[in-house]
């Protein structure tokens, strides 16, 4: 399939470019040893939290940061991966029938591709729709859906409504036990790892860059002879399916969904994560996202009207951080630095 | 669904539409004259509400207190564009929407300092505090029918200001062209300062005008603000009278949909008519540019 | 000889304002074709429905032979018909070579590829090079779009047409806003652009369009009153008649 | 202040760990209370911890003679979040008793990790059913209710009131459910509507308009929170209030929404579990101390977890403050003897309490502030319906 006149990626050009990444990711596998050696073992969970929810910030900032398309309805997406599982262990537990069709199971090799499935195919239905529309006319549109997935949830009695429902058959992947908290942390760091590294790819690919073009320009990509539509739909494609992986993950490790995962709130959040970490390089919502995870974790308890300070931080980072947190490490993607991803600089 | 029912059914969809349009209104202005979407519209509508109801208590007359409350809410409204996001006209939507969503979080917080977590009262005032028979054996709540006039009369005034008055003239070129309106000696910065104004008092009047039917506390402004949007993206961002139409047909379809339909899709069916009509017409069915 | 483009009696109304008005064109393979008339005659608009973006309300346009009236405006680009913007439209935050790589992959097919660098392939490079050598910009490759001066970003446009390997160019303006030596130097580059394409091009700088053009056509109003040689349109009395009496 | 109590409970740690092990006892006993502090719910919250801060407060803040060390959480009304929150707890606190939540949703998203941890769930509030039957746990204990319970007397009231023909509403989630079928279990009469409406909805008068045209002898809403005060404002203003009597159950129209209700609510008709009014020496002692200490009426959640917090205190007082023999624990909360401000309060054997039903009228006080005043007692020794279901098992 290689054709060998194509030089391949270069990772150590990229990372020459994106070497602080390694430090978070070196940070993050040490969670666990700095959690046993302070005997702090809470740590762990927050931070598979935070890497989750880096997960879903890193393939947002895919089709947001890359495609100029703010999407309202990745939480809804990530939803559909996680009670994909959920509901999957359910029938596992109860011994009966999805549908009176399809028998449950626990073992994550087939729940989990499964999610990434189902995700993708609701983003790319709801996608074939709302990518007709731009702008605010787009975010609206996202949020419709969003609330739509969130009320059939909500609706879906059998599986908890609005109660949400616990995860109680032992989940397990293939035949290995994932979901003890150190193992299931790495896990969770591992496929971040691999987010970030295909996301780096896609984004310097023919079709990601035709992407980028058309968040730029779209008219002049139409003119050049590309129709957009599709390759927005195929990014939307993909950024649904990684959310819904990451969805998926979230049910194992919680052992529990609820309907409140899919709030647009949730989706605004991650949003949020994206933009604060600095949607101008792949991993920078990752930044985002552990800030965010810690603010919501420790602010209340320092303070009971800790939404003030946070409300506060994000006003501050967007009306002065313009390249979110990336730029206080000098490396936004300024002018005359624009394509130093690639191997143009 | 008897006629009479029918008859009051609708009713209440109009009623609910123009309490809609009243928040919509001031949100489709700022949004279609400055290019803003500003969240905190839900934090304005928040604070008519607390305004008139802490006036309520001072002067125990409601319409005095609307009085003090709107000029409170609409002076809110002028800080809130002076401080912060007059810097953001020219930014993306994007950081509109976080730098308004951030306020949000502050204002709630705000409100909880200063009036504490139990909502407050605000009963309705006692002139309108009966029920009207509109017709033979059905009455019909007074304060609703009273949302429905200031509703209809804001919606006229509107129309009559923006396309009839020199006012309206220097808004709609300060909202086409900046460097034009200036070179005609509009002072842009002045203008658009008014019109967020104007889009804080309508707010914070649409907050009044619910308080008397809904719980008057922290957060009542994002369940609203949520179908406002709907509405102003439904009608056409920037068009009052697609605001305006907008408004209704959520109402009604919201109010039918609620009795008519299943729960789980009476929940949702405003948001699949929303996507609907956008999937019809992607700029909504009013559009402004274009 | 068949034209190359073939536009047959064509009508565009925009609420009672007639923009196109029963127009009939035909480019002729490797002619230059200027498209003069005063402002509002109508000329960016027809370029508009020529490259697909705005649908004639009827009459038909016929490219290589073929009937495109109703195809979307990617499939005439990717049949050969290559536009150049009035406004400036390039990618800003990609460099000079970047925004012609685009193009080159645009023209070499579909861009579902995944896995392997674009920035660093040189089946895109090696052709954006070499029609950014043609207009002279190689030297600027390296540079984003934005940071280049007007005149180079005007030049950038026509690389980009170029490296779809049109059949024909529509170049809309492509000396708007630009000074007399940076005119000059444009002028000179199409010039060596002629040999190889079907030019339609519209224009308003008139030495430009004498130097250049093989044939003038004049547009008014949405009609094309005259189509000739540079020098009979020169001394058409009706053209001066049509462009002072506007002008006035 | 919650740093100096931090700061307080590591010195009595450290100061603990100086002495002999015989100290073993003066180690503070870890509590997690987790609720809703922010937000539109927020008052929930408040007023639980406040409850409880009065019961500390009147156990001199030592239980079965160790300090305790209360650790405050803000679940948000996010299932996720509260899960947070409680792992926090009981990984970085190490707490061993968890209480306060207030929302079921929260509630079961949390109860495994707390039961797997070993710690104790006592409920100061919530109470779904499917931890009264299938899933009862020997570390979980409801303090406060049944969920069906808050509804079940309401049920039996308006059937002895003799109503043919009732109409229900509730918001569309478990607890709404459980509230409706607690109603059915008693009233056995027609029901003429039962209405599931969104969480959250602001709006009533499509619902109303139906209400009226349907004609039922009565109306019986579960609408906690801001729904319960758009509710009733919207059905006293389209003039039902008068024509057809407006009935809620426990839980609902109470001191967290009535000062903002204001007449609407006036001669509507409640039920309770607790009343301020309720003749005890205990209910006085803590009513008297509740408005001193924080200048209003109490409300049930008030109530309800100072009565936690006093229940916890006896049971470990009954075994000098030996909470980590779990079994022991068990017993003593089984079996625990207190004064409860409810009066009449014992658990059944899955764990949630047999208590008695009240109904309550709102009025206004001599202050002129609207009350609950207390009526009639509805059942006594009222039990709820799954116990059946629940094989408690061994610890």
């Amino acid at each position: 399939m290689a054709d060998q006149s194509n030089p391949s990626f270069s990772l150590s050009a990229w990372l020459r470019g994106n070497w602080p990444i390694l430090l978070v990711l070196a940070a993050l596998a040490l969670v666990p040893t700095f959690a046993a050696a302070t005997d702090n073992p809470f740590l762990i969970r927050l931070f598979t939290r935070a890497v989750i929810f880096s997960i879903v910030a890193v393939a947002l900032n895919f089709v947001l940061g890359y495609g100029g398309l703010v999407s309202l309805m990745h939480s809804g997406l990530f939803g559909v991966g996680a009670y994909t599982v959920a509901i999957l262990a359910f029938h596992d537990y109860e011994a009966t029938k999805f549908l009176g069709l399809f028998a449950g199971t626990d073992n994550l090799a087939i729940s989990m591709p499964l999610a990434f499935l189902c995700a993708m195919g609701v983003a790319a239905l709801t996608g074939i729709i709302s990518l007709r529309t731009s702008g605010t006319y787009f975010i609206m549109i996202t949020l419709a859906f969003n609330q739509m997935l969130y009320y059939f949830f909500v609706a879906l009695q059998q599986y908890g409504g609005e109660d949400g429902l616990q995860v109680l058959a032992n989940l397990h992947f293939a035949d290995f036990n994932i979901t003890k908290r150190t193992t299931f942390y790495y896990v969770a760091v591992g496929v971040l790892t691999a987010t970030i590294f295909v996301f780096a790819r896609l984004v310097q690919s023919r079709f990601g860059i035709i992407l980028r073009a058309t968040s730029q320009n779209e008219r002049r990509v139409v003119a050049l002879g590309i129709p957009p539509l599709r390759y927005k739909l195929m990014a939307f494609a993909i950024s649904g399916a990684v959310t819904g992986l990451a969805g998926a993950l979230w049910a194992s490790g919680q052992a529990f969904v609820s309907p409140s995962d899919l709030s647009w709130v949730r989706a605004g959040d991650y949003v949020v994560m994206a933009v604060l970490g600095g949607m101008g390089r792949v991993w920078g919502p990752v930044l985002g996202a552990i800030l965010f995870v810690l603010l919501e974790a420790y602010l209340p308890s320092w303070t009971q009207f800790w939404q003030l300070p946070f409300g506060i931080v994000v006003v501050l980072i967007v009306v002065y951080l313009r390249g979110g947190l990336v730029d206080v490490l000098g490396l936004t993607r300024s002018k005359s630095a624009s394509n130093t991803e690639g191997g143009h600089a | 669904m008897t006629l009479s029912l029918f008859i009051e059914q609708s009713l209440n969809g109009v009623q609910l539409g123009v309490q809609l349009f009243l928040m919509s209104a001031g949100l489709t202005l700022v949004f279609g004259i400055m290019n803003l979407i500003n969240l905190a519209h839900g934090s304005l509508y928040m604070a008519g509400a607390f305004f008139a109801a802490m006036f309520i208590k001072i002067t125990g007359n409601f319409l005095l207190a609307i009085a003090l409350a709107i000029p409170c809410t609409a002076i809110m409204g002028i800080l809130m564009e002076l401080i912060v996001l007059r810097r953001f006209y020219a930014r993306g939507h994007l950081d509109q929407v976080l730098v308004t969503f951030g306020l949000i979080l502050i204002f709630n917080d705000l409100v909880r300092m200063v009036w504490g977590v139990v909502p407050v009262p605000m009963p309705v005032p006692a002139l309108l505090s009966g029920s009207v028979e509109i017709m033979d054996g059905v009455l019909y709540p007074a304060f609703r029918l009273a949302i429905l006039s200031v509703g209809l009369v804001v919606a006229l005034g509107l129309y009559v200001v923006v396309v009839h008055t020199r006012t309206g003239m220097w808004i709609r070129a300060g909202a086409s062209n900046r460097p034009m309106a200036s070179a005609l000696g509009v002072d842009v910065q002045l203008v658009f300062a008014l019109v967020f104004a104007a889009g804080a008092a309508l707010a914070g009047l649409a907050g009044m005008m619910a308080g008397p039917i809904t719980a008057v506390q922290v957060g009542m402004g994002e369940p609203i603000l949520i179908l406002a949007l709907v509405v102003t993206v439904i009608g056409g961002i920037g068009s009052i009278r697609g605001a305006f139409i907008a408004a209704l047909m959520i109402g009604i379809v919201d109010t039918f949909g609620r009795v008519l339909l299943p729960h789980a899709l009476g929940s949702m069916v405003i948001f699949m008519l929303m996507a609907l009509i956008l999937a019809w017409r992607p700029k909504g069915l009013f559009p402004v540019h274009g | 000889m068949t034209p190359i483009l073939s536009v047959n009696n064509l009508y565009k109304r925009f609420s009672g304002l007639v923009a196109t008005n029963d127009l009939s064109l035909n480019v002729m393979p490797g002619e230059t074709h200027a498209l003069i008339g005063p402002n509002g005659a109508g000329k960016t608009t027809l370029i508009a429905q020529l490259q697909g973006e705005l649908a004639p309300d009827s009459g038909t346009i016929s490219f290589k032979g073929r009937d495109i009236t109703q195809e979307p405006p990617h499939r005439r680009s990717q049949l050969g018909m290559a536009r150049s913007f009035q406004i400036t439209s390039i990618f800003p935050q990609f460099t000079a070579l970047a925004n012609v790589s685009l193009a080159v992959q645009a023209q070499q097919g579909h861009g579902f590829k995944f896995w392997r660098d674009a920035w660093r392939d040189p089946a895109l490079n090696g052709p954006a090079m070499e029609a950014l050598a043609t207009i002279g910009l190689d030297h600027r490759a390296q540079i984003v779009a934005e940071d280049l001066s007007h005149g180079e970003r005007r030049q950038l446009e026509l690389a980009m047409a170029l490296a779809m390997k049109p059949s024909l160019l529509l170049l809309d303006e492509p000396m708007a806003g630009m000074g007399r030596q940076d005119g000059q130097r444009m002028t000179r580059i199409l010039s060596g652009l002629k040999k190889d394409y079907a030019i339609l091009i519209v224009e308003h700088d008139m030495d430009a369009v004498f130097a250049l053009a093989d044939r003038v056509s004049v547009l008014v109003a949405g009609s094309m009153i005259a189509t000739g040689e540079p020098q009979s349109i020169r001394t058409d009395a009706a053209v001066k008649a049509a462009y002072l009496g506007h002008r006035s | 202040m919650k740093t100096s109590l931090r700061l307080a409970g590591l010195a009595a740690a450290a100061v603990g760990l100086l002495l002999s092990a015989g100290a073993q006892a003066q180690q503070p006993i870890k509590i997690g209370f987790i609720s809703t502090m922010s937000g539109p719910e927020g008052v929930l919250g408040r007023d639980l911890s406040d409850g409880f801060k009065l019961a500390l407060k009147h156990a001199n803040n030592t239980f079965g003679g160790r300090p305790v060390q209360v650790v405050y959480g803000d679940d948000q009304v996010k299932p996720d979040v509260g899960r947070q929150v409680v792992d926090k707890m009981l990984e970085s606190d190490k707490v061993q008793i968890v209480t306060g939540i207030n929302f079921s949703n929260v509630l079961l998203a949390v109860l495994k990790p707390v039961l797997d941890a070993g710690a104790f769930y006592i409920s100061t509030n919530a109470g779904p059913s499917i931890v009264a039957g299938r899933q009862c746990h020997p570390r979980f204990f409801a303090a406060a209710f049944q969920n069906d319970q808050n509804y079940e007397g309401m049920g039996q009231y308006l059937r002895e009131k003799g109503y043919k023909k009732i109409y229900l509403m509730a918001p569309n989630y478990p607890a709404g459910k459980d509230m409706l079928t607690g109603v059915k279990r008693y009233y056995k009469g027609d029901v003429a509507g039962e209405v599931y409406t969104t969480m959250g909805q602001l709006d009533y008068s499509a619902e109303i308009a139906q209400i009226r045209a349907a004609k039922p002898d009565a109306v019986l809403v579960f609408y906690p929170g801001g729904m319960g005060i758009n509710f009733v404002k919207q059905y006293a203003q389209a003039g039902l209030k008068d024509q057809i009597p407006l009935y809620a159950g426990a839980a609902v129209v109470d001191q967290t929404i009535l000062p903002a209700l204001g007449d609407a609510a006036l001669g509507m008709y409640t039920g309770a579990l607790w009343s301020e009014y309720l003749d005890n020496a205990a209910n006085k002692r803590f009513a008297a101390d509740f408005e001193k200490e924080y200048n209003r009426i109490p409300s049930p959640y008030a109530a309800l977890a100072y009565d936690t917090g006093r229940m916890m205190q006896a049971a470990i007082d009954s075994i000098g403050g030996k909470i980590e023999d779990k079994v022991a624990f068990q017993k003593a909360m089984e079996n625990v003897k207190f004064e409860s401000v409810r009066g009449n309060f014992k658990f059944n054997t899955n764990h949630f309490p047999i208590q008695d039903y009240y109904l309550t009228k709102i009025e206004k006080d001599e202050k002129g502030r609207l009350v609950a005043k207390l009526q009639q007692k509805i059942m006594s020794d009222l039990t709820d319906a799954y116990s059946g279901d629940c094989k408690m098992a061994a610890q």
